[in-house]
C-alpha cells in the first residue's frame, strides 16, 4: 500500500511540475480527446492539428498567443470530465473539445455552468449544441450530414434501393441514421437493408453486406468511420457484390489507411467537408505540417481541429480578448462574435462558415468521390 | 442457399475464435490461470506479420514464422516476469495481473505502432471456393484457418497425449504437486505451455488478420474475449472443447445477426451460453469434477 | 423405536454397485464402528446417509421419519451430524466461528436482527459465544478460540470437527476415521473424549475407523463392510474371531 | 471471556473503517473549506465514493462468498438507469431531495431484482464458469440497453429496439433513452457527504452481516461448500442473499455515480468496469474491507495523476498495477516483506508499533 502512495505521489508532483511550466500572457486553450484505448486515433488527429495550429498562430507573433494543453479521455464520460477539471487547474479559458460525442455531452454540461466557451471540433451530435448556448461545432451536425446525403442520393439519382450499414453503438452514426432514414422517407428513397453492428461485433461484417446483397441495394449507405468502412468495402469486393458505396465525413482517412488495397475504394462516393489530397494551398500546406510532425496523413478530425484553433484565434482577434480576461468573460465575447453577422471563416474544412446562436455551423458539403485512388469532386 | 451462406461466415468466423480459444484452453488447462492478455498477444503477432510481410514483403510463410518466434519469447517473458512470481498466491491475483499484462501491450503497442488504423493484408494468396454456381461462395481465409485449426487441435491432442512432455503436462495439470515430487520440472512445463500458447496466437493473429484485415493496438481485445467465452462454452481445458466451442459461438453470432437482430447479437450469443451452461454446467465437452467428500 | 433404521440400503455408480443391502439400527446412547478394507465403501455409506449420495435403493428412518435422499441440509436440521475423512474445516474463519457455523439451525436470528444489530441478535451472539466456548473447553480447545482454523495442529483439527458436529446439537453423529494421522497417546485421548461426548450428551455415535485397537476399544456394536456388503456385524470379540472378516483382511489390507 | 477479547478485535478493526471514512471526509471537507479544492479532485470525489461503494458491495461477492463476478458493472448499470430513468421522467416533478432519494431506491431494487434474474441460474455454477456468466449478463444487459429507443409524445410511450427512428415519435416528441447516447440532460446531483453518507450505510450493511449468522454461512460456503452443506447450511438461500445484497449496493452506486453527470451511456458498464472493480477488491485484499476502500481511491486517483505524464500515462498505469500485483500478492515479495519489517522491529522497537 505504502508503494503504491509513493507512485500516486510521484505521478502528482510530476502533474504539477508540468502545469507550472507556462508561460505568462498567453490564452489557455485546453483540449480533450482519446488518445488512448480504441478510439485513440480521433484524439491524437485533434491533438497533433491543434498543435500545429497553435504554433502557427504564435508564429504569427500577434498580440493573442495561444498556449494548448490537451487532455486524454479515453472516449469516456468519466474520464472526460476528470479531464476538463484538470485543464480547469490548469486555467484553461477556452475549450477546443471535446473529440467524441458522448464524453462531449458530459463535459458540454459542466462547461455551461462555468460559462466556459467550447467549440468541438467533431463531436456533430444536435445534443452537443442544444446543451447551452456556449457550445459550438466546427463539423457538421449529424441531422445535416443525415439529411443532405439523403437529398444528395436522391437528386442525383444515385441509387434505387438503398442498404445501410452503420454502428448502432456509437451515437454519431445513429445521429446521422436517424435523420438520413426520415429524410429517405420524404424523398421516396426505398431503403431496402437497415443492418447495424456494434463495437463489440464488429470483428465480422460480411453478414451485414451480403443481408444488402441479399436484398439487392444498389447503393450502400455508410455513416460510420473508415476503419470499419475499410472492412466492408473489403467483404463486398470479397463476395464479388458490385454496389455503390456512400459515405460521411467519417469516411475520409481511407485512403490513407497503412496497407489499405485503395482500389476497393473506387468509385466511393462521399460527402466530406476536407480532402487531404486537396491541391488549395491552405489544405497542401497543413497536410505537410501534419507529415512533416507525425509521418501520417491527416484526416478530417485533423482538418476540424486546425480549424477550431484557427476559428477561436480569428475569433479572439476580433472580440478583443486578451490573456487576462476571466473564462466567462472570454466567453460572452466570443459568443458575442461568432454569431455576428460579419464573421465568417475560411478553412480547411469549408469556405465562408459561419455560426447561429444555435451552435451549429453553416458550411457546404463536397460531394467527392474516388477515382484513380485520389478523391475528385462529384460535380 | 441464404441460410448456408451465413453458416459459411459463421463457421469462418467460428474457426479463428476456436483458433484463439485453443491457446487460451491449452494455459488454462496447464497453468490453471485465465491468460487474458492472450488477445493482446495475438495483437502482437498481428503486428509483426503486418511489418514482416504486408510491408516488409517477405514470405508469409516465413513472416508467420518470425511472429511465431517473437510471440513465443513474449509469452516467455510475461509469463517469467509477470506471472511465475505469483504462483502459490491467490488465482485471482494472476487474473488481475494478467489483466495489467493486457493493458501494458495495449498501450505499449499503441506508443510503438500508434494508434492509426492498419489493414493487413491477408496471408492467403488462393482464390475462394464458389459452389452451386456462385450461390455460396467461401473464403481461402476460411477455408484455410478451419485447416489450420483442425490441424493444431490434432497435433496438440496428439502432443498431449503421445509425447513425454504432453504426459508430464497433463501430470502438471492433474497435481501440481504430485508432478513436482515425480521429478517433472513444472516452471519448465508451464513456460513451454506458454511458448505454445503463444506461438499459436502468432498463427491466429495472422489469420484473424487475413479474414477482418482492420489492425489497431486493441485489435486482440474482443476476440480475446470472445474465444475464451468459446473455451468455456467448449469446456475449457478440452482442446476439442475449444474447437467446438469456437466453431459453434462464431455459428451462433453469425446466424443471430442474419436472423434475429445486427445489434443484438452479442446479446443472443451470451443468452445462448448461459443456457448451455446452465444445462452443461461445464461446457460441452468440459470433464465433470467431481469432488470427493 | 430405534433412533436409526436403515433398510436395504444401496448406490451404483455406472453400473457398478458401490454398497448393496446395508441395513443398520442405531439405539440412543450406544457406539457403532463400520470397518472393512479400503474401497469397502464405507464412507460412501456416510455420504447416504448424510444426504451428500442420493441413494438407488433402500430406506433411511430417523426417530421414524424417512430422509432418504434427503438433502444434507435438511438431514442435518433433522439431526445427523458428521466429520470428514480429510478434514473440512472453514479454514480462514476463526475456532470459535467454526462451532457457532455449527449451530446454524439450532440458534436463529433473522437476517435484518443482525444487521439492526437487535436484543435478540445481541442475546443469541452471546449464549452461542458461551455454548461454543463450553464446547471446545470439552476438547481443551478453549485457549484456541481466536486462532484461524487452519492454525491448529492436525489432531485439533480432528477435535474441532468434531466439535462444531456437536454443535448442531446432532442426535446421531457419523465420524469419519477420527483417529487418522494420530500418534497412539492422541488416540487414546480421543477414545475417552468420543466416550465422554457420547456419556455427556447423550448421543448415538456411528464412527468409521482403521485403528481396530479403537474401534474395538470403544465400540459396542461393529458392521464390517466389504465390497460394499456387510460380512458380519457383532461385538468387538465376535468380529475378530469371525473367519470371513479375518480373510477380508488379510486379503485387501494392502491396497 | 474469550469471545469477549474477539468482539473486540472485529469491532476495533471496523471501527478502522468507519474512521478511515469518516477522516477521509474531514479532511475533503478542511480543503474544501479552506478554499483548497482543485477543479480536478472535487470532480473525483464523487465517482470515488461510487467506486468504494462497488468495491465494498463485490467484496460480499469475491471475498466473503469466494465467487468470481465479471459483471458487476451490470448491477451498477441496472441501477443508474432505473433510478435516472425516473429521475429524469417522473422524478422531474417532485423536490430534488425527494426525487434523489426515490431513485436511489428504486436504483437499488432494480439492480436487486437483476440480481436475483442472474442470480438464481448463475448460482448453480461454480469457479470460471460462474465468472463466464456473471460476465455474459453483463454485456447482455449492456447490449440491449445501448439499443433501447424510448420516446414519450402526446400519444404517448414509444419503444424500439431497433433506431430512433422506428418510434415513429411526432416531431415534438421528447426521447427519454437514445440507446447508445443513453439518457441526456439529467439535472447534476453531485453531493458529497451523500456519497460518504451511502459508503457509510455500505459499511454498516457489510460489517453487520458479515458478523452474523448469515455472514458466518456465507463465509463457511467460501471455505468448504461440502461442510456447510453439512452443517445444515442452505446453499442457494446464503449465495443468493450475498449476490443480491451485492447488487443492490452496486445499484446505489450506480444512482450516486449517473447523478453525477448530465448523461448517463450504458457502453461506460463493460466488462472493463467490472474488471477494474475487481482489481480494486483484489489488490486491496480479498475480503478486507478497509483495503478495498483504499485501493478503490487509489486506482480511481491514480491515471488522473498519471496526467502528467500524457501519452504515457496508461502505459505507467498498467506497469504501477503488474507491480502492485507483484508486491502485494507474489509469495516471494511477501515473505521478503515480512523479513523487513521483523529487522525493522527488533532494530527499532518504539516505532515497531506501526509495523503491526
Amino acid at each position: 500500500m505504502r508503494k503504491m502512495m509513493c507512485v500516486a505521489l510521484t505521478g502528482a508532483v510530476t502533474a504539477g511540475l508540468a502545469m507550472s511550466s507556462m508561460a505568462a500572457e498567453v490564452i489557455k486553450i485546453g483540449g480533450i480527446g482519446p488518445t488512448t484505448g480504441p478510439a485513440a486515433i480521433y484524439g491524437s488527429n485533434v491533438q497533433n492539428a491543434m498543435e500545429i495550429a497553435v504554433e502557427e498562430v504564435n508564429a504569427e507573433g500577434g498580440d493573442i498567443q495561444f498556449e494548448l494543453q490537451f487532455e486524454d479521455d479515453q472516449h469516456d464520460p468519466e474520464t472526460s470530465v476528470n479531464a476538463y477539471n484538470s485543464l480547469k487547474d490548469w486555467g484553461m479559458q477556452i475549450l477546443g473539445g471535446t473529440v467524441t460525442t458522448n464524453p462531449c455531452i458530459a463535459v458540454g454540461s459542466e462547461a455551461v455552468s462555468d460559462n466556459m466557451f467550447m467549440l468541438t471540433p467533431s463531436a456533430s451530435s444536435q445534443d452537443v449544441i442544444s446543451i447551452g448556448d456556449n457550445v459550438f461545432q466546427v463539423c457538421f451536425t449529424d441531422p445535416n450530414q443525415g439529411r443532405a446525403s439523403a437529398d444528395y442520393i436522391s437528386e442525383m439519382e444515385l441509387g434505387s434501393k438503398i442498404g445501410i450499414i452503420y454502428n448502432s453503438s456509437d451515437a454519431y452514426s445513429t445521429g446521422i441514421l436517424n435523420t438520413f432514414l426520415a429524410e429517405a422517407q420524404e424523398k421516396n428513397l426505398e431503403v431496402v437493408a437497415n443492418e447495424a453492428f456494434t463495437d463489440d461485433n464488429s470483428t465480422d461484417l460480411t453478414t451485414q453486406v451480403q443481408a444488402c446483397k441479399d436484398a439487392g441495394a444498389d447503393l450502400i449507405f455508410l455513416p460510420i468511420y473508415y476503419t470499419p468502412a475499410s472492412q466492408i468495402l473489403k467483404a463486398a469486393n470479397d463476395m464479388g457484390y458490385e454496389t455503390k458505396f456512400f459515405g460521411v465525413d467519417g469516411m475520409d482517412g481511407i485512403l490513407s489507411v497503412e496497407g489499405f488495397d485503395t482500389s476497393l475504394a473506387e468509385g466511393v462516393m462521399l460527402l466530406t467537408p476536407f480532402v487531404a489530397t486537396s491541391t488549395d494551398d491552405l489544405t497542401v500546406a497543413f497536410v505537410k505540417a501534419y507529415q512533416d510532425k507525425t509521418g501520417d496523413i491527416p484526416n478530417q478530425f485533423a482538418a476540424d481541429a486546425y480549424d477550431v484553433v484557427k476559428v477561436l484565434y480569428k475569433a479572439c482577434t476580433e472580440a478583443g480578448v486578451t490573456a487576462d480576461m476571466s473564462a466567462s468573460d472570454i466567453c460572452e465575447a466570443l459568443k458575442a462574435v461568432i454569431t455576428s453577422d460579419g464573421f465568417s471563416y475560411d478553412g480547411l474544412t469549408g469556405e465562408s462558415m459561419t455560426w447561429d446562436a444555435s451552435g451549429a455551423v453553416s458550411k457546404d458539403p463536397r460531394g467527392m468521390v474516388i477515382q484513380d485512388g485520389v478523391y475528385q469532386p462529384m460535380d | 442457399m441464404q441460410f448456408l451462406s451465413y453458416l459459411a461466415r459463421g463457421i469462418s468466423l467460428g474457426s479463428v475464435y476456436a483458433l484463439i480459444a485453443l491457446g487460451y484452453t491449452m494455459v488454462y488447462g496447464i497453468a490453471k490461470m485465465l491468460n487474458f492478455a492472450h488477445g493482446d498477444v495475438i495483437m502482437v503477432g498481428g503486428y509483426v506479420v503486418f511489418f514482416t510481410f504486408c510491408k516488409g514483403g517477405i514470405h508469409p510463410v516465413l513472416a508467420i514464422i518470425i511472429a511465431m518466434g517473437a510471440c513465443t519469447l513474449l509469452g516467455i517473458t510475461i509469463e517469467r516476469v509477470a506471472y511465475r512470481p505469483l504462483r502459490g498466491a491467490s488465482s485471482l491475483s494472476v487474473l488481475i495481473t494478467a489483466i495489467g499484462v493486457s493493458y501494458f501491450l495495449q498501450n505499449g503497442a499503441m506508443l510503438l505502432w500508434k494508434s492509426d488504423p492498419k489493414s493487413f493484408t491477408s496471408v492467403v494468396k488462393l482464390k475462394p471456393l464458389v459452389l452451386f454456381g456462385g450461390q455460396l461462395q467461401i473464403s481461402a481465409e476460411s477455408i484455410v484457418t478451419i485447416l489450420v485449426s483442425v490441424v493444431i487441435m490434432i497435433v496438440l491432442i496428439w502432443f498431449v497425449q503421445y509425447t513425454k512432455p504432453g504426459h508430464a503436462m497433463q501430470a502438471v495439470s492433474e497435481d501440481r504437486g504430485a508432478a513436482q515430487l515425480m521429478g517433472i520440472n513444472v516452471n519448465g512445463i508451464i513456460s513451454m505451455t506458454f511458448a505454445i500458447g503463444s506461438a499459436l496466437a502468432a498463427v491466429a493473429g495472422a489469420l484473424l488478420l487475413s479474414s477482418y484485415p482492420t489492425l489497431i493496438p486493441t485489435t486482440g481485445a474482443m476476440p480475446g474475449i470472445k474465444a475464451f467465452v468459446a473455451a468455456v462454452f467448449g469446456g475449457i481445458g478440452s482442446i476439442p472443447g475449444a474447437f467446438l466451442g469456437g466453431i459453434l459461438l462464431g455459428i451462433i453470432e453469425n446466424l443471430s445477426k442474419a436472423y434475429i437482430s445486427t445489434q443484438l447479437s452479442d446479446a443472443v450469443v451470451f443468452l445462448v451460453l448461459i443456457v448451455v451452461l446452465l444445462v452443461k454446467p461445464t461446457g460441452l465437452l468440459g470433464r465433470k469434477t467431481t469432488v470427493k467428500v | 423405536m430405534a433412533l436409526l433404521e436403515v433398510t436395504n440400503l444401496g448406490i451404483s455408480f455406472g453400473g457398478l454397485q458401490a454398497v448393496a443391502a446395508f441395513d443398520l439400527t442405531v439405539e440412543t446412547g450406544r457406539l457403532y464402528g463400520l470397518i472393512g478394507p479400503n474401497g469397502a465403501g464405507k464412507t460412501t455409506a456416510f455420504n447416504m446417509l448424510t444426504g451428500m449420495y442420493r441413494p438407488s435403493e433402500g430406506n433411511i428412518r430417523l426417530d421414524g421419519v424417512d430422509i432418504t435422499g434427503k438433502s444434507p441440509e435438511y438431514i442435518s436440521k433433522a439431526g445427523i451430524a458428521r466429520t470428514f475423512q480429510n478434514i473440512r474445516l472453514f479454514d480462514e474463519m476463526m475456532v470459535l466461528d467454526n462451532v457457532k457455523v455449527g449451530m446454524h439451525n439450532r440458534m436463529e436470528y433473522s437476517m435484518w436482527a443482525g444487521l439492526l444489530r437487535t436484543r435478540s441478535y445481541r442475546e443469541t451472539e452471546h449464549d452461542m459465544n458461551r455454548k461454543a466456548l463450553k464446547l471446545l473447553k470439552v476438547f481443551g480447545m478453549e485457549d484456541k478460540a481466536e486462532l484461524s482454523a487452519s492454525a491448529l495442529p492436525y489432531g485439533q483439527q480432528r477435535k474441532l470437527e468434531i466439535c462444531r458436529a456437536l454443535a448442531s446439537d446432532p442426535k446421531l453423529l457419523l465420524l469419519d476415521e477420527p483417529a487418522a494421522g494420530m500418534n497412539p497417546n492422541e488416540t487414546q485421548e480421543l477414545m475417552e473424549t468420543v466416550r465422554k461426548v457420547r456419556d455427556d450428551f447423550g448421543i448415538a455415535i456411528l464412527l468409521i475407523e482403521h485403528d481396530m485397537k479403537f474401534v474395538m476399544g470403544i465400540c459396542e456394536e461393529i458392521t464390517v463392510l466389504e465390497y460394499g456388503r456387510i460380512i458380519a456385524r457383532g461385538s468387538g470379540e465376535t468380529i475378530s474371531n469371525d473367519p470371513r472378516v479375518i480373510a477380508a483382511y488379510l486379503g485387501g489390507d494392502d491396497d | 471471556m474469550a469471545g469477549r477479547k474477539k468482539m473486540k478485535k472485529s469491532t476495533r478493526s471496523n471501527l478502522m473503517t468507519f474512521g478511515f471514512v469518516i477522516a477521509f471526509w474531514a479532511l475533503i471537507e478542511i480543503v474544501r473549506m479552506t478554499g483548497h479544492m482543485t477543479a480536478k479532485i472535487g470532480g473525483l470525489l464523487i465517482p470515488v465514493c461510487a467506486y468504494v461503494v462497488m468495491a465494498i458491495s463485490l467484496n460480499l461477492v469475491v471475498g466473503f462468498l469466494g465467487e468470481l463476478s465479471l459483471g458487476h458493472a451490470a448491477f451498477m448499470s441496472a441501477g443508474a438507469f432505473a433510478g435516472i430513468y425516473f429521475y429524469t421522467t417522473a422524478g422531474a416533478a417532485l423536490p430534488q431531495w425527494l426525487a434523489v432519494l426515490i431513485a436511489f431506491l428504486i436504483g437499488g431494487a432494480a439492480a436487486g431484482i437483476f440480481g436475483v434474474l442472474v442470480g438464481i441460474p448463475v448460482l448453480r455454477l461454480s469457479g470460471d464458469y460462474l465468472a463466464i456468466v456473471t460476465l455474459a449478463s453483463g454485456e447482455i444487459l449492456k447490449n440491449v440497453l445501448g439499443a433501447m429507443y424510448i420516446g414519450s409524445d402526446s400519444r404517448g410511450l414509444h419503444f424500439s429496439l431497433k433506431d430512433q427512428f422506428s418510434l415513429g415519435m411526432e416531431p415534438d416528441g421528447k426521447m427519454l433513452l437514445k440507446g447508445a447516447m443513453g439518457i441526456m440532460g439529467i439535472k447534476k446531483f453531485s453531493v458529497f457527504t451523500v456519497g460518504i453518507v451511502l459508503i457509510l450505510i455500505t459499511l454498516i450493511f457489510v460489517t453487520n452481516l458479515m458478523n452474523s449468522r448469515a455472514g458466518r454461512a456465507i463465509t463457511a460456503i467460501r471455505d468448504d461448500e461440502i461442510a456447510a452443506r453439512a452443517t445444515g447450511i442452505n446453499l442457494t438461500k446464503y449465495k443468493l442473499m450475498a449476490f443480491v445484497s451485492a447488487a443492490v449496493f452496486a445499484g446505489f452506486a450506480g444512482v450516486l455515480y449517473a447523478l453525477n453527470y448530465s448523461s448517463l451511456v450504458a457502453d461506460k458498464f463493460d466488462y472493463n468496469l467490472s474488471i477494474n472493480v475487481l482489481v480494486m477488491v483484489v489488490l486491496g485484499g480479498m475480503g478486507n474491507v478497509l483495503g478495498g476502500i483504499i485501493a478503490a481511491i487509489i486506482l480511481t486517483v491514480l491515471p488522473e495523476m498519471l496526467r502528467g505524464f500524457s501519452q504515457y500515462r496508461m502505459f505507467i498505469y498498467s506497469i504501477v498495477l503488474i507491480v502492485m500485483m507483484l508486491f502485494n500478492q507474489a509469495p516471494a515479495f511477501v515473505s521478503w516483506r515480512k523479513r523487513f519489517m521483523m529487522r525493522f522491529r527488533k532494530k527499532a522497537p518504539v516505532s515497531g508499533k506501526e509495523g503491526i
